[in-house]
Protein backbone atom coordinates (compact mmCIF):
# COMPACT_ATOMS: atom_id res chain seq x y z
CA UNK A 1 0.00 0.00 0.00
CA UNK A 2 2.89 2.37 1.03
CA UNK A 3 4.30 2.35 -2.29
CA UNK A 4 1.48 2.35 -4.56
CA UNK A 5 -0.78 4.33 -3.54
CA UNK A 6 0.38 8.71 -2.99
CA UNK A 7 0.48 9.30 1.21
CA UNK A 8 -2.38 11.41 1.69
CA UNK A 9 -2.37 12.76 4.93
CA UNK A 10 -2.18 10.37 8.15
CA UNK A 11 -4.24 9.56 11.20
CA UNK A 12 -3.58 8.28 14.17
CA UNK A 13 -5.60 6.82 16.88
CA UNK A 14 -5.07 6.08 21.01
CA UNK A 15 -7.70 3.14 21.37
CA UNK A 16 -7.87 3.22 25.14
CA UNK A 17 -11.53 1.25 25.22
CA UNK A 18 -11.90 -2.10 25.12
CA UNK A 19 -15.46 -2.18 23.70
CA UNK A 20 -16.23 -4.12 20.75
CA UNK A 21 -18.74 -0.97 19.01
CA UNK A 22 -15.58 1.48 20.13
CA UNK A 23 -12.97 -0.55 18.56
CA UNK A 24 -14.81 -1.40 15.39
CA UNK A 25 -15.31 2.34 15.36
CA UNK A 26 -11.74 2.83 15.54
CA UNK A 27 -11.37 0.04 12.97
CA UNK A 28 -13.59 1.61 10.41
CA UNK A 29 -11.62 4.77 10.48
CA UNK A 30 -8.44 3.14 9.88
CA UNK A 31 -9.10 1.15 7.36
CA UNK A 32 -11.16 3.53 5.44
CA UNK A 33 -7.75 5.80 6.04
CA UNK A 34 -5.50 3.21 4.96
CA UNK A 35 -7.95 2.84 1.16
CA UNK A 36 -7.09 6.53 0.70
CA UNK A 37 -3.57 5.90 1.21
CA UNK A 38 -3.03 7.75 4.39
CA UNK A 39 -0.31 6.71 6.74
CA UNK A 40 -2.46 4.81 9.98
CA UNK A 41 -0.94 4.18 13.50
CA UNK A 42 -2.91 2.78 16.37
CA UNK A 43 -2.09 2.75 19.75
CA UNK A 44 -3.39 0.39 22.15
CA UNK A 45 -3.65 1.49 25.90
CA UNK A 46 -5.33 0.17 28.84
CA UNK A 47 -8.50 -1.78 27.97
CA UNK A 48 -8.01 -1.07 24.36
CA UNK A 49 -4.74 -3.51 24.69
CA UNK A 50 -7.39 -6.13 24.47
CA UNK A 51 -8.48 -6.11 21.03
CA UNK A 52 -5.20 -7.55 19.67
CA UNK A 53 -4.85 -10.04 22.29
CA UNK A 54 -4.30 -13.30 21.63
CA UNK A 55 -7.00 -15.91 21.61
CA UNK A 56 -6.85 -17.97 24.76
CA UNK A 57 -4.47 -18.25 27.71
CA UNK A 58 -4.88 -15.10 29.08
CA UNK A 59 -4.74 -15.50 32.76
CA UNK A 60 -1.57 -13.96 32.92
CA UNK A 61 0.42 -11.63 35.29
CA UNK A 62 3.02 -12.56 38.24
CA UNK A 63 1.09 -11.40 41.16
CA UNK A 64 -2.66 -12.24 42.13
CA UNK A 65 -4.13 -8.91 41.59
CA UNK A 66 -2.53 -8.95 37.90
CA UNK A 67 -4.35 -12.75 37.58
CA UNK A 68 -7.60 -11.11 38.78
CA UNK A 69 -7.60 -7.84 35.94
CA UNK A 70 -6.76 -10.15 33.51
CA UNK A 71 -9.20 -12.88 34.23
CA UNK A 72 -12.29 -10.25 34.86
CA UNK A 73 -10.97 -8.37 31.83
CA UNK A 74 -11.22 -11.66 29.77
CA UNK A 75 -11.37 -10.32 26.01
CA UNK A 76 -9.50 -10.65 22.37
CA UNK A 77 -11.31 -9.24 19.07
CA UNK A 78 -13.74 -11.83 18.86
CA UNK A 79 -15.08 -11.55 22.63
CA UNK A 80 -15.51 -7.69 23.38
CA UNK A 81 -18.25 -6.24 25.14
CA UNK A 82 -20.10 -3.64 24.16
CA UNK A 83 -20.58 0.00 25.77
CA UNK A 84 -24.28 0.29 25.72
CA UNK A 85 -26.89 -2.47 25.65
CA UNK A 86 -24.46 -5.04 26.50
CA UNK A 87 -26.90 -6.92 28.12
CA UNK A 88 -24.48 -9.54 29.82
CA UNK A 89 -23.16 -10.50 26.96
CA UNK A 90 -25.98 -10.85 24.26
CA UNK A 91 -25.91 -7.83 23.29
CA UNK A 92 -22.00 -8.22 21.35
CA UNK A 93 -23.94 -11.65 20.12
CA UNK A 94 -26.83 -9.46 18.24
CA UNK A 95 -24.00 -7.31 16.94
CA UNK A 96 -22.14 -9.64 15.61
CA UNK A 97 -25.24 -11.35 13.96
CA UNK A 98 -26.32 -7.97 12.51
CA UNK A 99 -22.44 -7.34 11.05
CA UNK A 100 -22.64 -10.69 9.55
CA UNK A 101 -26.32 -10.24 7.78
CA UNK A 102 -25.08 -6.70 6.48
CA UNK A 103 -21.70 -8.16 5.83
CA UNK A 104 -19.79 -5.64 8.15
CA UNK A 105 -16.33 -7.53 8.75
CA UNK A 106 -15.68 -8.76 12.05
CA UNK A 107 -13.17 -6.84 14.39
CA UNK A 108 -11.19 -9.92 13.67
CA UNK A 109 -11.87 -9.70 9.82
CA UNK A 110 -11.03 -6.03 10.23
CA UNK A 111 -7.59 -5.87 11.71
CA UNK A 112 -6.43 -8.54 9.14
CA UNK A 113 -7.46 -6.17 6.87
CA UNK A 114 -5.96 -3.19 8.50
CA UNK A 115 -2.60 -5.21 8.77
CA UNK A 116 -2.56 -6.02 5.23
CA UNK A 117 -2.74 -2.23 4.29
CA UNK A 118 -0.52 -0.96 6.26
CA UNK A 119 -1.77 0.10 9.45
CA UNK A 120 0.45 -0.22 12.19
CA UNK A 121 -0.48 -1.64 15.79
CA UNK A 122 1.65 -0.42 19.05
CA UNK A 123 0.69 -1.49 22.45
CA UNK A 124 1.97 0.64 24.92
CA UNK A 125 4.20 -0.02 27.48
CA UNK A 126 2.73 1.30 30.71
CA UNK A 127 -0.60 -0.32 30.87
CA UNK A 128 1.05 -3.76 29.50
CA UNK A 129 3.71 -3.73 32.49
CA UNK A 130 0.57 -2.58 34.82
CA UNK A 131 -1.64 -5.45 33.12
CA UNK A 132 1.54 -7.91 33.43
CA UNK A 133 1.00 -8.37 29.82
CA UNK A 134 4.21 -9.06 27.58
CA UNK A 135 4.44 -8.65 23.62
CA UNK A 136 4.25 -12.13 23.02
CA UNK A 137 0.25 -12.04 24.37
CA UNK A 138 -0.34 -10.09 21.46
CA UNK A 139 -1.25 -10.31 17.77
CA UNK A 140 1.77 -11.74 15.18
CA UNK A 141 0.26 -7.96 13.40
CA UNK A 142 1.73 -5.80 16.28
CA UNK A 143 4.52 -3.61 16.05
CA UNK A 144 6.97 -3.20 18.69
CA UNK A 145 6.00 -1.78 22.36
CA UNK A 146 6.54 1.80 22.45
CA UNK A 147 5.79 4.57 25.16
CA UNK A 148 4.35 8.15 25.01
CA UNK A 149 7.53 9.93 23.88
CA UNK A 150 7.23 7.84 20.53
CA UNK A 151 3.40 7.93 20.38
CA UNK A 152 3.76 11.99 20.59
CA UNK A 153 6.98 11.85 18.05
CA UNK A 154 3.68 10.11 15.34
CA UNK A 155 1.12 12.00 16.64
CA UNK A 156 2.78 15.30 16.31
CA UNK A 157 3.54 14.97 12.83
CA UNK A 158 -0.21 13.84 11.81
CA UNK A 159 -3.43 15.54 10.64
CA UNK A 160 -5.91 13.67 12.33
CA UNK A 161 -5.89 12.33 16.16
CA UNK A 162 -8.23 10.37 17.93
CA UNK A 163 -8.37 8.82 21.25
CA UNK A 164 -11.40 6.54 21.42
CA UNK B 1 -24.34 -6.17 -19.72
CA UNK B 2 -22.41 -3.98 -21.70
CA UNK B 3 -19.32 -2.98 -20.06
CA UNK B 4 -19.14 1.00 -20.76
CA UNK B 5 -15.76 1.66 -20.06
CA UNK B 6 -14.10 -1.62 -21.51
CA UNK B 7 -12.87 -2.50 -17.75
CA UNK B 8 -10.04 -5.03 -17.25
CA UNK B 9 -11.33 -5.86 -14.12
CA UNK B 10 -14.69 -6.19 -12.36
CA UNK B 11 -14.84 -6.07 -8.50
CA UNK B 12 -18.03 -7.18 -7.31
CA UNK B 13 -18.55 -5.58 -3.56
CA UNK B 14 -21.98 -6.09 -3.38
CA UNK B 15 -23.50 -6.97 0.02
CA UNK B 16 -20.22 -4.68 1.41
CA UNK B 17 -21.10 -2.08 4.09
CA UNK B 18 -18.45 0.95 4.32
CA UNK B 19 -15.64 1.26 4.23
CA UNK B 20 -15.51 -2.18 2.54
CA UNK B 21 -16.13 -1.02 -1.03
CA UNK B 22 -13.18 1.95 -0.76
CA UNK B 23 -11.19 -0.89 0.63
CA UNK B 24 -11.48 -3.58 -1.77
CA UNK B 25 -11.10 -1.31 -4.42
CA UNK B 26 -7.67 -0.02 -2.78
CA UNK B 27 -6.54 -3.40 -2.87
CA UNK B 28 -7.79 -4.54 -6.43
CA UNK B 29 -6.03 -1.16 -7.95
CA UNK B 30 -2.90 -2.36 -6.21
CA UNK B 31 -2.75 -4.97 -8.34
CA UNK B 32 -3.37 -3.72 -11.26
CA UNK B 33 -1.33 -1.13 -14.17
CA UNK B 34 -1.79 2.49 -14.42
CA UNK B 35 -4.34 3.64 -16.91
CA UNK B 36 -6.16 0.48 -16.78
CA UNK B 37 -9.74 0.77 -16.02
CA UNK B 38 -11.98 -1.26 -12.95
CA UNK B 39 -15.16 -1.67 -12.75
CA UNK B 40 -16.61 -1.50 -9.31
CA UNK B 41 -20.37 -3.12 -8.75
CA UNK B 42 -21.58 -2.13 -5.39
CA UNK B 43 -25.24 -1.91 -3.48
CA UNK B 44 -24.32 0.32 -0.32
CA UNK B 45 -25.87 3.90 -1.18
CA UNK B 46 -23.14 5.37 0.06
CA UNK B 47 -20.55 4.54 -2.07
CA UNK B 48 -22.25 6.97 -4.84
CA UNK B 49 -20.79 9.22 -2.60
CA UNK B 50 -17.59 8.27 -0.99
CA UNK B 51 -16.50 6.12 -3.82
CA UNK B 52 -16.00 9.42 -5.92
CA UNK B 53 -14.20 10.82 -3.21
CA UNK B 54 -12.07 8.38 -2.56
CA UNK B 55 -10.98 8.43 -6.35
CA UNK B 56 -10.12 12.41 -5.95
CA UNK B 57 -8.32 11.57 -2.73
CA UNK B 58 -6.05 9.07 -4.31
CA UNK B 59 -5.77 10.66 -7.44
CA UNK B 60 -7.37 7.89 -9.21
CA UNK B 61 -9.59 9.20 -12.48
CA UNK B 62 -13.53 9.07 -11.94
CA UNK B 63 -14.66 8.13 -15.40
CA UNK B 64 -18.69 7.32 -14.93
CA UNK B 65 -20.88 5.95 -12.97
CA UNK B 66 -24.08 4.01 -13.85
CA UNK B 67 -27.26 2.48 -11.37
CA UNK B 68 -28.67 -0.95 -12.89
CA UNK B 69 -31.44 -1.64 -10.66
CA UNK B 70 -30.20 -1.67 -7.21
CA UNK B 71 -26.42 -2.37 -8.08
CA UNK B 72 -24.43 0.95 -8.80
CA UNK B 73 -21.54 0.65 -11.35
CA UNK B 74 -18.74 2.66 -10.85
CA UNK B 75 -15.59 2.98 -13.51
CA UNK B 76 -12.30 4.23 -12.40
CA UNK B 77 -9.07 4.60 -14.33
CA UNK B 78 -5.95 3.98 -12.22
CA UNK B 79 -3.36 6.75 -11.69
CA UNK C 1 10.17 24.23 30.71
CA UNK C 2 9.07 26.79 28.58
CA UNK C 3 12.36 28.56 27.93
CA UNK C 4 14.85 26.24 27.77
CA UNK C 5 13.63 23.73 25.79
CA UNK C 6 12.91 24.71 22.20
CA UNK C 7 9.11 24.66 21.69
CA UNK C 8 7.83 21.14 19.46
CA UNK C 9 4.51 21.65 18.95
CA UNK C 10 1.38 21.44 21.62
CA UNK C 11 -0.88 19.12 22.79
CA UNK C 12 -4.35 19.94 23.68
CA UNK C 13 -6.61 17.70 25.95
CA UNK C 14 -10.15 17.98 26.93
CA UNK C 15 -10.71 15.45 30.13
CA UNK C 16 -14.77 14.93 30.10
CA UNK C 17 -14.40 11.79 31.88
CA UNK C 18 -13.98 11.29 35.40
CA UNK C 19 -12.06 7.51 35.70
CA UNK C 20 -8.65 7.42 37.17
CA UNK C 21 -7.90 5.20 34.23
CA UNK C 22 -8.57 8.35 31.85
CA UNK C 23 -7.21 10.56 33.86
CA UNK C 24 -3.79 8.55 34.07
CA UNK C 25 -3.82 8.29 30.31
CA UNK C 26 -4.15 12.15 29.67
CA UNK C 27 -1.49 13.21 32.40
CA UNK C 28 0.56 9.98 30.72
CA UNK C 29 0.42 12.25 27.68
CA UNK C 30 0.63 15.72 29.62
CA UNK C 31 3.91 14.91 31.07
CA UNK C 32 5.58 12.95 28.18
CA UNK C 33 4.89 16.10 26.11
CA UNK C 34 5.47 18.66 28.40
CA UNK C 35 9.21 16.55 29.04
CA UNK C 36 9.47 17.09 24.38
CA UNK C 37 9.00 20.42 25.23
CA UNK C 38 5.56 21.02 23.63
CA UNK C 39 2.88 23.23 24.73
CA UNK C 40 0.26 21.19 26.83
CA UNK C 41 -2.99 22.36 27.90
CA UNK C 42 -5.82 20.17 29.72
CA UNK C 43 -8.89 21.67 29.75
CA UNK C 44 -11.64 20.06 32.46
CA UNK C 45 -14.66 19.38 31.84
CA UNK C 46 -18.13 17.62 33.24
CA UNK C 47 -16.61 14.81 35.52
CA UNK C 48 -12.97 15.45 34.37
CA UNK C 49 -13.13 18.12 37.38
CA UNK C 50 -13.34 15.58 39.53
CA UNK C 51 -9.70 15.53 38.79
CA UNK C 52 -8.79 18.79 40.24
CA UNK C 53 -11.03 18.79 43.17
CA UNK C 54 -9.00 19.51 46.50
CA UNK C 55 -9.93 16.92 48.67
CA UNK C 56 -12.42 17.21 50.81
CA UNK C 57 -15.50 19.90 51.63
CA UNK C 58 -16.57 19.12 48.55
CA UNK C 59 -20.78 19.01 49.22
CA UNK C 60 -20.88 22.61 47.66
CA UNK C 61 -23.68 24.04 45.50
CA UNK C 62 -26.19 26.62 46.43
CA UNK C 63 -29.15 24.23 45.68
CA UNK C 64 -30.33 20.58 46.44
CA UNK C 65 -29.96 19.58 43.09
CA UNK C 66 -26.37 20.58 42.52
CA UNK C 67 -25.42 19.13 46.27
CA UNK C 68 -26.83 16.12 45.56
CA UNK C 69 -25.08 15.88 42.50
CA UNK C 70 -21.35 16.49 44.23
CA UNK C 71 -22.75 14.34 46.88
CA UNK C 72 -23.04 11.60 44.88
CA UNK C 73 -20.52 12.87 42.02
CA UNK C 74 -17.89 13.09 45.23
CA UNK C 75 -14.06 12.51 43.64
CA UNK C 76 -10.90 14.19 43.63
CA UNK C 77 -7.75 13.04 42.29
CA UNK C 78 -6.84 10.74 45.17
CA UNK C 79 -10.64 9.32 44.76
CA UNK C 80 -11.50 8.60 41.21
CA UNK C 81 -13.48 5.68 39.73
CA UNK C 82 -12.46 3.10 37.00
CA UNK C 83 -13.94 3.02 33.51
CA UNK C 84 -14.15 -0.46 33.68
CA UNK C 85 -13.55 -3.38 36.48
CA UNK C 86 -15.00 -0.57 39.09
CA UNK C 87 -16.36 -3.71 41.49
CA UNK C 88 -17.45 -0.87 43.71
CA UNK C 89 -14.53 0.82 44.35
CA UNK C 90 -11.93 -2.18 44.84
CA UNK C 91 -10.94 -2.09 40.60
CA UNK C 92 -9.06 1.57 41.57
CA UNK C 93 -7.69 0.45 45.07
CA UNK C 94 -6.35 -2.42 43.14
CA UNK C 95 -5.13 -0.21 40.46
CA UNK C 96 -3.48 1.73 43.09
CA UNK C 97 -1.41 -0.96 44.24
CA UNK C 98 -0.22 -2.12 41.20
CA UNK C 99 0.85 1.02 40.20
CA UNK C 100 2.55 1.80 43.53
CA UNK C 101 4.62 -1.79 42.60
CA UNK C 102 5.19 -0.46 39.33
CA UNK C 103 6.10 3.09 40.64
CA UNK C 104 3.54 4.63 38.33
CA UNK C 105 3.15 7.68 39.49
CA UNK C 106 -0.40 8.47 41.37
CA UNK C 107 -3.14 10.61 39.85
CA UNK C 108 -1.52 13.14 42.42
CA UNK C 109 2.28 12.89 41.85
CA UNK C 110 0.87 13.05 37.73
CA UNK C 111 -0.76 16.41 38.61
CA UNK C 112 2.21 18.15 40.40
CA UNK C 113 4.60 16.47 38.13
CA UNK C 114 2.85 18.19 34.93
CA UNK C 115 1.83 21.35 36.99
CA UNK C 116 5.79 21.59 37.48
CA UNK C 117 6.64 20.75 33.47
CA UNK C 118 4.23 24.09 32.52
CA UNK C 119 1.30 22.30 31.81
CA UNK C 120 -1.89 23.97 32.35
CA UNK C 121 -5.15 22.86 34.23
CA UNK C 122 -8.46 25.30 32.76
CA UNK C 123 -11.50 24.19 34.63
CA UNK C 124 -14.18 24.56 31.91
CA UNK C 125 -17.18 27.57 33.29
CA UNK C 126 -20.57 26.15 32.52
CA UNK C 127 -19.91 22.16 33.77
CA UNK C 128 -18.83 24.13 36.81
CA UNK C 129 -21.75 26.49 36.85
CA UNK C 130 -23.57 22.91 35.91
CA UNK C 131 -22.39 21.55 39.23
CA UNK C 132 -22.56 24.48 41.91
CA UNK C 133 -18.51 24.42 41.71
CA UNK C 134 -16.03 27.48 42.16
CA UNK C 135 -12.69 28.19 41.48
CA UNK C 136 -11.92 27.82 45.20
CA UNK C 137 -12.88 24.33 44.75
CA UNK C 138 -10.04 23.36 42.55
CA UNK C 139 -6.39 22.92 43.15
CA UNK C 140 -3.99 25.79 43.46
CA UNK C 141 -2.45 25.01 40.39
CA UNK C 142 -5.36 25.41 37.98
CA UNK C 143 -5.43 28.92 35.80
CA UNK C 144 -8.42 31.05 35.71
CA UNK C 145 -11.72 29.49 34.80
CA UNK C 146 -12.34 29.54 30.74
CA UNK C 147 -15.28 28.96 28.65
CA UNK C 148 -15.21 27.19 25.44
CA UNK C 149 -14.02 30.60 22.93
CA UNK C 150 -10.87 30.00 24.59
CA UNK C 151 -10.76 26.87 24.66
CA UNK C 152 -10.94 26.86 20.67
CA UNK C 153 -8.94 29.88 20.33
CA UNK C 154 -5.62 27.08 22.32
CA UNK C 155 -7.07 23.74 20.14
CA UNK C 156 -7.11 25.99 16.55
CA UNK C 157 -3.42 26.68 17.28
CA UNK C 158 -2.73 22.87 19.03
CA UNK C 159 -1.20 19.94 16.97
CA UNK C 160 -2.50 17.27 18.61
CA UNK C 161 -6.11 17.72 20.10
CA UNK C 162 -7.79 14.78 21.97
CA UNK C 163 -11.06 14.14 23.84
CA UNK C 164 -11.17 11.90 26.55
CA UNK D 1 31.47 1.13 36.91
CA UNK D 2 33.20 3.07 33.71
CA UNK D 3 31.74 6.18 33.31
CA UNK D 4 32.33 5.82 29.47
CA UNK D 5 31.27 9.32 28.42
CA UNK D 6 32.40 11.14 31.53
CA UNK D 7 29.06 12.18 32.97
CA UNK D 8 28.70 15.45 34.46
CA UNK D 9 25.55 13.73 36.43
CA UNK D 10 23.72 10.57 36.74
CA UNK D 11 20.56 10.45 37.01
CA UNK D 12 19.02 6.91 38.74
CA UNK D 13 15.52 6.37 37.06
CA UNK D 14 15.69 2.63 37.49
CA UNK D 15 11.96 1.44 38.72
CA UNK D 16 10.08 3.55 36.88
CA UNK D 17 7.86 3.51 34.24
CA UNK D 18 6.81 5.40 30.85
CA UNK D 19 6.64 8.31 30.94
CA UNK D 20 8.62 9.01 33.95
CA UNK D 21 12.65 8.40 32.33
CA UNK D 22 12.12 11.32 29.84
CA UNK D 23 10.20 13.31 32.10
CA UNK D 24 13.02 12.92 34.84
CA UNK D 25 15.54 13.13 31.87
CA UNK D 26 14.05 16.86 31.18
CA UNK D 27 13.90 18.23 34.70
CA UNK D 28 17.79 17.52 35.25
CA UNK D 29 18.82 18.54 31.85
CA UNK D 30 16.76 21.75 32.89
CA UNK D 31 19.44 22.33 35.44
CA UNK D 32 22.59 21.85 33.33
CA UNK D 33 24.50 23.60 31.05
CA UNK D 34 24.79 23.22 27.63
CA UNK D 35 27.47 20.61 26.65
CA UNK D 36 27.16 18.79 29.78
CA UNK D 37 26.79 14.99 29.95
CA UNK D 38 24.49 13.41 31.83
CA UNK D 39 24.01 9.46 32.19
CA UNK D 40 20.43 7.96 32.79
CA UNK D 41 20.29 4.82 34.29
CA UNK D 42 16.69 2.79 33.47
CA UNK D 43 15.42 -0.78 33.90
CA UNK D 44 12.23 0.11 31.50
CA UNK D 45 13.30 -1.76 27.99
CA UNK D 46 10.90 1.02 26.55
CA UNK D 47 13.46 3.86 27.29
CA UNK D 48 15.56 2.20 24.67
CA UNK D 49 13.18 3.69 22.16
CA UNK D 50 11.92 6.01 23.98
CA UNK D 51 15.21 8.22 25.43
CA UNK D 52 16.65 7.93 21.78
CA UNK D 53 12.96 10.02 20.21
CA UNK D 54 12.94 12.28 23.29
CA UNK D 55 16.54 13.48 22.37
CA UNK D 56 15.85 13.64 18.75
CA UNK D 57 12.60 15.88 19.23
CA UNK D 58 14.10 17.97 22.20
CA UNK D 59 17.16 18.61 19.75
CA UNK D 60 19.81 16.75 22.60
CA UNK D 61 22.59 14.46 21.20
CA UNK D 62 22.63 11.26 22.06
CA UNK D 63 25.83 9.75 23.01
CA UNK D 64 25.40 6.31 23.29
CA UNK D 65 23.70 3.47 25.16
CA UNK D 66 25.19 0.29 27.07
CA UNK D 67 23.30 -2.46 29.03
CA UNK D 68 24.59 -3.71 31.79
CA UNK D 69 22.70 -6.58 32.96
CA UNK D 70 18.60 -5.45 33.47
CA UNK D 71 20.29 -1.51 33.63
CA UNK D 72 20.46 0.20 30.41
CA UNK D 73 22.40 3.23 30.51
CA UNK D 74 21.81 6.06 28.36
CA UNK D 75 24.22 8.78 27.75
CA UNK D 76 22.56 12.28 26.72
CA UNK D 77 25.07 15.86 25.69
CA UNK D 78 22.62 19.24 26.39
CA UNK D 79 21.98 21.11 23.55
Amino acid sequence: MDSALQKKGSVTIVLFSGEMDKALAAFVIATAAASMGMAVNIFFTFWGLNAIKKEGGLIKGRNWMQKMLNAMNYGHAKKLALSKLNMLGAGPAMLKAMMAQKRVPSLHEFIKTASAMGVKFYPFEMSMSLMGLKKEDFLDECQDVIGAVTYLSIAKETGINLFI
Amino acid sequence: MTNQFAADRTLDARGLCCPMPSVKTALALEQMEPGQIIEVLTDDPVSKRDLPVWAQSTGNELLGMEEDGKTIKIYLKKA
